[in-house]
């Protein structure tokens, strides 16, 4: 597989190329159809690489890096353009694409406010995520961490819904108040390592090795963990989420909880785990605990939203509550199932935060108790709804099963309570998921008026979702063994209980 | 003698300066400021520094002072109103603070070496301190002049009142 | 020698805070103003007794920059009052408090 | 040839998935015929494979599902002698169920959902009964309730039907949520989840493990099985269309408990204090739903009641240590009950639409064939000797009986007194459904129903299950008769322990269960033979209501679990967090005006400020220099 | 003073020079733009001169640097003045400014800075600052229709000449203690290898007073939010960018040269950063008035620069004159937006008068959401590079629960930013503007701010080269 990136830095132009697509769209603002196409022709580009890497790197891989590139930036400070691909970050790289198309066609017709800023936004927003996959050096991944806020901001804050100011707001204030403690503690590491071995570096490879002075490395790790913590969200510092998900506009929400919350967990395998692996080790039952109660709180309160959206977004919680659980509990099929579990969940809740847009901009509201009647009115996209809540609730067969269950073996097997506590879980998804269920598709239709069932738009973002959710359910293999080697070697390396005999 | 002569002055100095911080009229207080001011001038030739003594009186208590009685004379300053005595409950905070300020100062100058120290004799010749001035401090006399060019260009702008008063810009 | 150095820094330091004093007591713009020269001429007596402690004259040098500092000021300073009394009717410093917050 | 048994998930998979996809756009004899094709073929697709299931059956596996480290789950099936009699049946009778459907379901505007989702339903029992793995199996587990709610809440735009599947769909999940567990710990300490590896691994476990995981399993089952104390969605799951009733909550999907149990019976039998418990809920629910039957006013919660105390028997039968006791049961009972439901629809449909039994009356002249189809149900429901009924009813009791200690007397007291109340409530549900004059006429004319003939689809498959049912006995005579044993014979070690008992000791308790019969048909006709209006006594309100387990329930689990959201969500997510920190922005925005006051705008305060700034630094400076000497 | 030395001072010979030629140009030639034009060519000059050829000595009469440091803030303050002239053209006219005394006021101050950054004595040092600082009473309240303007310039002047006193007295001071005016051996006489003496103490607690007034420090910033809503926007700019940078960059060198003895200021500078961060980002925090909002967020970023100095190494110097760098820049870019929205009338001042400015100005609005966000410190600005540099020598001296003050001003300060941003794109739906109407801003105007822009996103990007730039100076 070397010979065909030798001389050219894919990873480096997969982040530059949406900043290029969103610079064409302001370029285009005269005309809002041109941004349209610009932004899903982009994306689909971006999406047409991500998939042809996972063709040509997908299978049964190892722990070492697929691509890797490492380019001079700052000499004077030690921080280089250094961007990795392995196994985890390439399935999240194609997620990411996947979704902003997702996010891109959801918003064609829906959004036509400064169509060519939203447009840029996203696709600069697509660039910081893609960034936050890959890069491998702190600082850049700083960098890519905080661009993905900005963007972010703006599309909740002018295209979201009643609150969005407060929400963007909110969103900012949480997500940068744990990513400056981050920025202290990167600058800790950064000084430490420089003082010792006399190199300034940013590197992740070489400040994994930092022998860090007495007492510090829980204090560091503890900020890098309430910033990835803080975007998880991790309970109790969830609130922004429901605010956030809620006031974006629909192609915000899916990118939200379809790929931010990743970055919170992806930055902790990445960057928190092996930076500080001993108070990482000690930190892992207060993350079990805080996952499972995650995973309940978040569920116990999504079951009392009267908003379609807010409830799929307390959904989220509980979700990444389990994704947590999974990683807390180190045991390599937890792991497995928890990295598996993000890709579900992106997919899941993507799709069902694009369908709560669809249906509230038919009915123009979201809340279930005006909602209702959805399979009378519009039986396609009802039947899509349908499946894609099945699949949250974690039906077997569809994909966040697969994920789930992964997670509760290995948890069971490293701490029975957790994983049988975790199953209980199963109740809760289904008390929330069913209340959603009864409120937007059965009743009578509030109003005779027929509906326009999915449009042929709608349908190609929603089908596609559909199959993978089946394949991911069915046959997880295809995506789980790019990461199989990496769960094996995190787990290990936290050294959870109960590892594979 | 000097030493006499110096501790003298500076009483006066100091009760000049005192009377002309406490007085209620402005033109008072100038004129107490101008006694200080000769008393000052007295006192930098005792130190060695005739030229910055001859300057003082010269440029302090004549241009500048005399600038000042001629504001307060251009606006007939009312004693009444203009000069009274601030409120005791704004006085004495001050007063405290510019006690501490003082004692602090005090307390920190006699506690170093060189405040123990006496001063010597020293007398820095007009033509010594003329070369020193205009040579080494060239740049700082043009800088200097700079200065006093720009005041006036400035004194002129801004005092200028042909522009109609009452401009709303910039107001909350 | 004739005084300890310490002496001379008491008058000049007595001289500066009773200028100082003056700044904050006084309500009049020419007042104020002249609390600062009262400042001034403290510190030109501590620059001269220190010119003398070290027996160079850089000091009294700065003392003479001072002087025509001074000047500069006074000038910009009462063109400006005169622009705020012909403005406001009024010297008191504290009448201009238009902007504040 | 083996993988041919694919075809029988396939069948009805894909037969599911065709309607789901583009059933809206076919006709409604095409969609429901492919629906009917499709689990016939499976049906006879299972007689015709039936001979792999000799010996060791036979097992295929097909894909991978979920592999990781050393956890590996496929597609794969067995098909062996539990396994085998048990697809039969589930694909017979839901051939039969399926035609009975096209009937049933020919004013239906939205055939295609319904079609979709009885296949998919049988697939998925499919999966639960042929699942060579427990992962699969789990997989059939949820799809069955999910198509159960789905099938439950058909006619969704009625509030309460919706409910009605919601809560079967949340009380049987948290019965899955203890199978789940159950997987698990299986695989937590045997290191796999293939049945057969389980059963015979599972002398492995350490006695408290095993009898863990037998009450897991018992809790699985009793939820899906509607056994105490999970049962209360099933009187509810009637509000579905019936045949939805006779497939789902009488067939198949509730006897899925009783399968688990039997499927894992090697296990389970490990642990005495396991099958005491199963026992026990056995008995328990014959006995709790022999007593709600009693009071019933409709006829589909009687038979749903019904139902709940037969496959208390069956777990009773696996707590007695009788597997093919309990296999017998469920086989003779899904005949006899597919039936009973079935004929019931007619009755209904007879009945114009009228559910309640005290408003019907007479119907016996108005279709003898639904009457004698009916009767023949009953007669095998209330155990009258000779039926199938009789048979694994007194299989089940006599296993009981003979284990021979206190515990397994009182359970067989408590399961003699039942079958006592099941003649009483059979015999009053016949005499009040078909004795008599209609009750019914203040119904409006011209309702539907009242003047169309049932379609003859309809009538049809009545007789056949009939046959069955009656004959049912057949299948597993008790000793000393011909042809006895066949079932025992057939399942061999699978079914569990020999029942060691006395000729006169099982001539005995038949003789018992006759006279209780007697009894009960006695007293039923002695009260329901001539209408009388329902008492409406306190016991009559609590039966009816299903001993306010409803209500308890609400108080027990739903209130708390509201409450504790509400305080979650309004308590700490808003007021506590939000509210501290919206607090915490109030009060720095407070702070943010107290520090701008400070700028008066006064020129004083400025350099008041200075000054102050002046004098504490010094200040601080000669502190330190004291301080420092 | 020799001809070598007035040739190595050449650039600021240059500037001083155009401001005195401007002076009387503008006596018969009332044409702003050709002004400007020569004042703009005579900061090219400046520029060109101190970039291209090197100076003959390094120390120009004992006072003045000429020296890399002291050339690359030649360049800098040249370059902001240029700046400020470009970008206010349509801004002076429409007040019917002076042009003479406005280009060469301006020009002076600029020269003035430069000296200031170039002082390598006390006496150069006082007269740098006092030089431009005179300049700067006279532009605050340049502009005479504005009473605001002349309450400003007051204001400023009253409390200007008091903090000069107190510069005055500390000069003396330390004079009186080390015996020289020369920095590094002042400094050395008050320290030396031993902590500070008590005359030296004293001194500093003056000379501190001072520069905190001039950099405005918590609790010597009061003056700032008035004098920043009063003066005229493009003064404003420059009193942001420059006065506090040349100060600053002059502060680099006094506390350089006072070795062991930053040990005894640490505390206080420690307190005044720290005050300085935490009651500015407060006190922006409920600001209304955009100009007063950035006056207060100039507060916080002292104490940030503050920060950075209390690490004494290289690293440390570096990393504040980067913040220098940036902030001139920023706070040039901000008030250049605002100067470019002021109409005829008055400058847009209201955080009301912006709503919906993010569409009906598109670059413009953008440019200034991106100045905020830079000022906030959020990557890709050049602020996120500044703030991490300043943290980064606060935790390598040891500071870190300063570091935290400052992590928590930022988060809070996000929030007044923010505001403006909102008003800009979030507010409702195409909500007039309160007021008289945003001017659109001249293309001379959208180029200077996008000079601005730009250099703010490729500090943020790409400060490699600055950096390397700024590493060689120090």
């Amino acid at each position: 597989m070397a010979h065909f990136h030798a001389d050219f830095p894919w990873l480096l132009a997969l982040c530059a190329f949406p900043l290029l697509g969103a610079l064409a769209c302001l370029a285009l603002r005269r005309s809002d159809a041109a941004c349209r196409v610009a932004g899903l022709v982009v994306s689909l580009v971006v999406l047409g690489v991500c998939g042809w890497l996972f063709v040509l790197l997908g299978g049964p891989r190892g722990t070492g890096w697929l691509l890797h590139e490492d380019l001079a930036w700052i000499p004077r400070l030690g921080a280089r353009l250094t961007l990795g691909l392995d196994g985890l970050s390439l399935v999240l790289v194609l997620l990411t694409a996947c979704l902003v198309v997702v996010g891109v066609l959801v918003s064609w017709r829906r959004e036509k406010r400064a169509v060519p800023l939203f447009y840029a936004l996203l696709l600069t927003l697509e660039s910081g995520i893609l960034g936050v996959f890959l890069s491998l050096d702190l600082l850049l991944f700083y960098l890519f961490w905080e661009i993905m806020l900005i963007p972010m901001f703006f599309l909740i804050g002018i295209w979201g819904h009643e609150r969005r100011v407060y929400a963007a707001v909110k969103f900012f204030l949480f997500t940068l108040a744990g990513s400056l403690l981050m920025l202290l503690a990167i600058l800790g590491v950064y000084l430490a390592h420089g003082h010792q071995t006399g190199e300034y570096t940013f590197a992740l490879a070489a400040l994994q090795n930092t022998i860090l002075p007495a007492g510090w490395a829980p204090w560091l790790y503890a900020a890098f963990l309430l910033a990835f913590a803080v975007k998880v969200p991790l309970v109790p510092l969830h609130t922004w989420l429901p605010d956030a998900h809620t006031e974006a506009p629909t192609a915000g929400s899916v990118i939200l909880a379809g790929l931010l919350l990743k970055t919170g967990v992806y930055g902790l395998i990445r960057f928190g785990f092996p930076l500080f692996p001993g108070p990482a080790r000690d930190s892992l039952p207060w993350l079990a605990a805080l996952g499972l109660a995650g995973l309940f709180w978040g569920a116990w309160v999504a079951f009392r939203q009267q908003d379609a959206k807010r409830l799929v977004a307390y959904s989220s919680v509980s979700h990444m509550g389990l994704v947590v659980l999974g990683l807390a509990v180190a045991t390599p099929i937890a792991c497995e199932g928890s990295f598996l579990q993000m890709l579900n969940h992106g997919l899941s809740t993507g799709a069902l935060f694009a369908l709560v847009g669809m249906i509230a901009e038919r009915a123009g509201t979201r809340r279930l108790d005006e909602l209702g009647g959805l399979w009378a009115r519009a039986p396609v996209l009802a039947g899509f709804f349908l499946f894609f809540a099945l699949a949250a609730m974690g039906l077997p067969g569809l994909n966040n099963f697969a994920g789930e269950f992964l997670v509760l073996v290995g948890a069971f097997r490293a701490e029975p309570w957790l994983g049988a506590l975790g199953a209980a879980g199963m109740v809760f998804a289904a008390a929330y998921m069913l209340r959603l269920m009864q409120g937007v598709l059965w009743g009578p239709p509030r109003s005779a008026e027929p509906w326009r069932d999915l449009s042929l738009r709608e349908g190609l973002v929603l089908a596609p979702l559909a199959v993978l959710v089946l394949w991911l359910g069915t046959h997880p293999a295809t995506f789980q063994d790019p990461f199989r080697e990496l769960a094996r070697v995190l787990a290990a390396s936290l050294g959870g209980a109960g590892g594979a005999p | 003698m000097s030493t006499v002569i110096f501790y003298v002055l500076s009483a006066t100095a100091l009760v000049a300066t005192l009377l002309c911080v406490t007085r209620k009229q402005a033109v008072h207080a100038i004129v107490y400021l101008i006694n200080a001011l000769f008393a000052l001038a007295l006192m930098f030739y005792l130190l060695g520094a005739p030229l910055v003594a001859a300057w003082e009186v010269i440029i302090y208590a004549g241009a500048i002072m005399v600038l000042f009685l001629f504001i307060v004379m251009m606006f007939e300053l009312d004693p009444a109103r203009e000069a009274q005595r601030p409120a005791p409950a704004r006085r004495w905070p001050v007063v405290l603070i510019s006690a501490v300020i003082l004692a602090c100062s005090l307390a920190l100058a006699f506690a170093d070496p060189a405040g123990q120290a006496g001063v010597p004799g020293y007398y820095a010749s007009p033509r010594a301190f003329g070369e020193l001035m205009f040579g080494e401090y060239a740049l700082g006399v043009e800088v200097a002049s700079f200065l006093l060019l720009f005041a006036a260009v400035g004194a002129y702008t801004v005092g200028r009142g042909d522009e109609p008063a009452g401009g709303g810009e910039g107001r909350r | 020698m004739i005084v300890p150095f310490a002496h001379v820094l008491v008058v000049s330091a007595v001289m500066f805070v009773l200028g100082l004093g003056a700044v904050l007591l006084r309500r009049n713009l020419i007042l104020i103003l002249i609390g600062v020269e009262i400042m001034l001429n403290g510190v030109g007596l501590a620059l001269v007794g220190a010119s003398a402690l070290w027996q160079r004259a850089d000091g009294q040098v700065l003392v003479v920059f001072l002087m025509a500092l001074t000047a500069a000021e006074v000038a910009i300073s009462l063109a400006m009052v005169v622009a705020m009394k012909r403005r406001k009717g009024s010297l008191d410093a504290d009448v201009f408090r238009d902007l504040r917050g | 040839m083996a993988n041919l048994l694919y075809l029988l998930l396939l069948l009805p998979l894909v037969g599911g998935l065709v309607n789901a996809l583009v059933g809206m756009r076919l006709s409604r004899r095409l969609s429901g015929g492919l629906a009917v094709a499709a689990v016939g073929a499976a049906a006879a697709l299972c007689l015709w494979l039936y001979w792999l299931a000799d010996g060791q059956g036979t097992r295929v596996s097909l894909l991978a599902w979920l592999e990781s480290a050393d956890l590996r789950v496929g597609f794969g099936l067995l098909f062996d002698r539990l396994s085998a009699p048990m697809a039969l049946m589930v694909t017979a009778v839901s051939t039969l169920i399926h035609l009975y459907a096209l009937g049933y379901m020919r004013a239906e505007a939205d055939h295609a959902r319904f079609f979709a989702l009885l296949n998919l339903f049988v697939f998925a029992m499919l999966c639960i009964v042929l699942a060579d793995n427990l992962a699969l199996l789990f997989l059939g587990w949820e799809g069955v309730g999910f198509c159960s709610y789905g099938l439950i809440g058909y006619w969704y735009r009625e509030p309460k039907n919706a409910d009605a599947g919601k809560k079967a769909f949340l009380v049987t999940r948290v019965g899955d949520v203890f199978l789940a567990v159950a997987l698990l710990w299986l695989f937590a300490s045997l290191g796999t989840l293939d049945i057969d590896a389980l059963n015979a691994r599972a002398g492995a476990l350490a006695p408290a493990a095993l009898t863990g995981i037998s009450l897991l399993l018992l809790g699985g089952a009793v939820g899906k099985s509607a056994q105490l104390p999970l049962m209360t969605w099933l009187p509810d799951a009637m509000a579905g269309p019936t045949p939805v009733s006779a497939l789902i909550h009488a067939a198949t999907m509730v006897t899925a408990g009783v399968y688990l149990l039997c499927r894992l019976f090697p296990l389970v039998s490990l642990s005495a204090a396991g099958l005491q418990a199963i026992a026990l809920v056995g008995a328990l629910t014959a006995f709790y739903g022999a007593t709600c039957a009693l009071r019933q006013r409709e006829i589909k919660r009687v038979l749903a009641y019904s139902t709940m105390s037969q496959v208390g028997f069956m777990f009773l039968a696996v707590g007695v240590g009788a597997a093919s006791g309990a296999m017998f049961h469920l086989l003779t009972h899904a005949f006899f009950k597919a039936l009973l439901f079935m004929a019931a629809g007619c009755v209904i449909a007879l009945a114009g639409h009228e559910n309640d039994i005290t408003r019907m009356g007479g119907l016996r002249r108005k279709s003898p064939l639904v009457f004698w189809s009916f009767l023949a149900g009953a007669l095998c429901l209330a155990g009258v000797p000779l039926t199938g009924g009789f048979f694994s009813k007194d299989a089940i009791l006599l296993a009981a009986f003979s284990r021979g200690d206190a515990f397994h007397w009182s359970v067989y007291g408590l399961g003699a007194l039942t079958a006592l109340l099941t003649a009483l409530y059979t015999f009053r549900l016949v005499y009040l459904v078909f004795a008599g004059e209609a009750r019914g006429g203040e119904h409006p004319a011209g309702h539907a129903g009242h003047d169309q003939p049932l379609p003859r689809v309809m009538r049809w498959t009545l007789p056949p299950l009939a046959a069955l049912g009656l004959a049912g006995g057949l299948l597993n005579l008790p000793a000393g008769w011909p042809m006895a044993g066949l079932l025992d014979g057939w399942l061999g070690p699978l079914g569990g322990a020999e029942v060691r008992a006395s000729h006169a000791l099982e001539l005995t308790l038949m003789g018992v269960a006759t006279a209780l019969v007697l009894v009960g048909w006695l007293l039923a006709r002695r009260w329901y033979a001539r209408f009388r209006p329902p008492a409406q006594g306190g016991l009559d309100r609590f039966l009816l209501r299903g001993w306010m387990a409803d209500r308890a329930y609400a108080w027990l689990w739903v209130k708390p679990y509201l409450a504790v959201g509400w305080l979650l969500h309004r308590g700490v997510d808003e007021r506590l967090i939000d509210g501290g920190l919206d607090g915490a922005a109030r009060g720095i925005g407070r702070g943010g005006r107290l520090v701008a006051a400070w700028a008066t705008g006064r020129l004083s305060s400025y350099l008041t400020a200075l000054a102050l700034g002046l004098g504490a630094m010094l200040a601080y400076f000669l502190v330190r220099q004291w301080a420092g000497g | 003073m020799s001809l070598a030395e007035l040739f190595s001072l050449l650039p600021v010979l240059v500037l001083a020079g155009a401001s005195l030629l401007v002076l009387m140009l503008g006596l018969w030639l009332k044409h702003l733009p050709s002004l400007v034009a020569l004042g703009v060519a005579a900061c090219a000059a400046a520029g060109a001169l101190a970039v291209l050829v090197p100076p003959e000595v390094m120390e120009v009469g004992g006072m003045f640097s000429a020296a890399r440091y002291a050339r690359f803030f030649l360049v800098l303050w040249a370059g902001v003045v240029a700046w400020t002239l470009l970008s206010s053209v349509r801004y002076a006219a429409a007040r019917r400014f002076q042009p003479g005394e406005w280009v060469s006021l301006l020009l002076f101050a600029g020269a003035g800075m430069a000296l200031l950054s170039a002082a390598t004595s006390l006496v150069g040092m006082f007269l740098g600052l006092e030089a431009f600082t005179l300049v700067l009473y006279i532009l605050i309240a340049f502009h005479r229709g504005s009473a605001a303007g002349t309450e400003a310039g007051l204001k400023y002047l009253v409390l200007g000449v008091t903090a000069t006193a107190v510069l005055a007295f500390g000069v003396a001071l330390v004079y009186a203690s080390a015996g020289t005016f020369h920095l590094p051996e002042a400094m050395a006489g008050v320290a030396g290898d031993s902590p500070l003496r008590p005359l030296g103490l004293l001194g500093w607690g003056m000379l501190l007073v001072a520069i905190g007034f001039k950099v405005s420090l918590v609790p010597f910033h009061l003056w700032t939010p008035d004098v920043y809503q009063g003066a005229p926007a493009p003064v404003a700019g420059l009193l942001a960018a420059g006065s506090k940078g040349a100060m600053f960059s002059a502060v680099v060198g006094l506390l350089a040269g006072i070795g062991l003895g930053l040990r005894d200021l640490t505390p206080v500078l420690w307190a005044l950063s720290g005050l300085s961060m935490l009651l500015g980002t407060l006190a922006a925090l409920r600001q209304e008035n955009v100009k007063r909002m950035l006056a207060y967020s100039s507060v916080v970023h002292m104490g940030f620069v503050l920060m950075g100095l209390l690490d004494a190494g290289p690293e440390g110097q570096e990393a504040v004159v980067f913040y220098l760098v940036f902030y001139a820049l920023v706070s040039l870019g901000a008030f250049g937006v605002l100067t470019a929205f002021s109409g005829e009338e008055g400058e847009p001042q209201q955080l009301a008068a912006f709503r919906g400015a993010g569409y009906r100005h598109p670059f413009l609005a953008a440019a200034l959401a991106v100045f905020m966000l830079a000022l906030a410190g959020v990557p890709p600005t050049g602020g996120f590079m500044a703030k991490l540099g300043v943290f980064a020598a606060a935790i390598r001296a040891g500071h870190l629960p300063l570091a935290l003050v400052g992590v928590l001003a930022s988060l809070v300060s996000l929030v007044y930013y923010l505001k403006l941003v909102i008003a800009m794109y979030m507010s409702a739906e195409g909500a007039p503007p309160s007021g008289s109407p945003l001017h659109r801003g001249t293309r001379l105007e959208a180029a200077c701010v996008g000079v601005c822009l730009l250099g703010v996103l490729l500090l943020g990007l790409a400060p490699g080269a600055l950096l390397d730039w700024i590493g060689s100076l120090l």
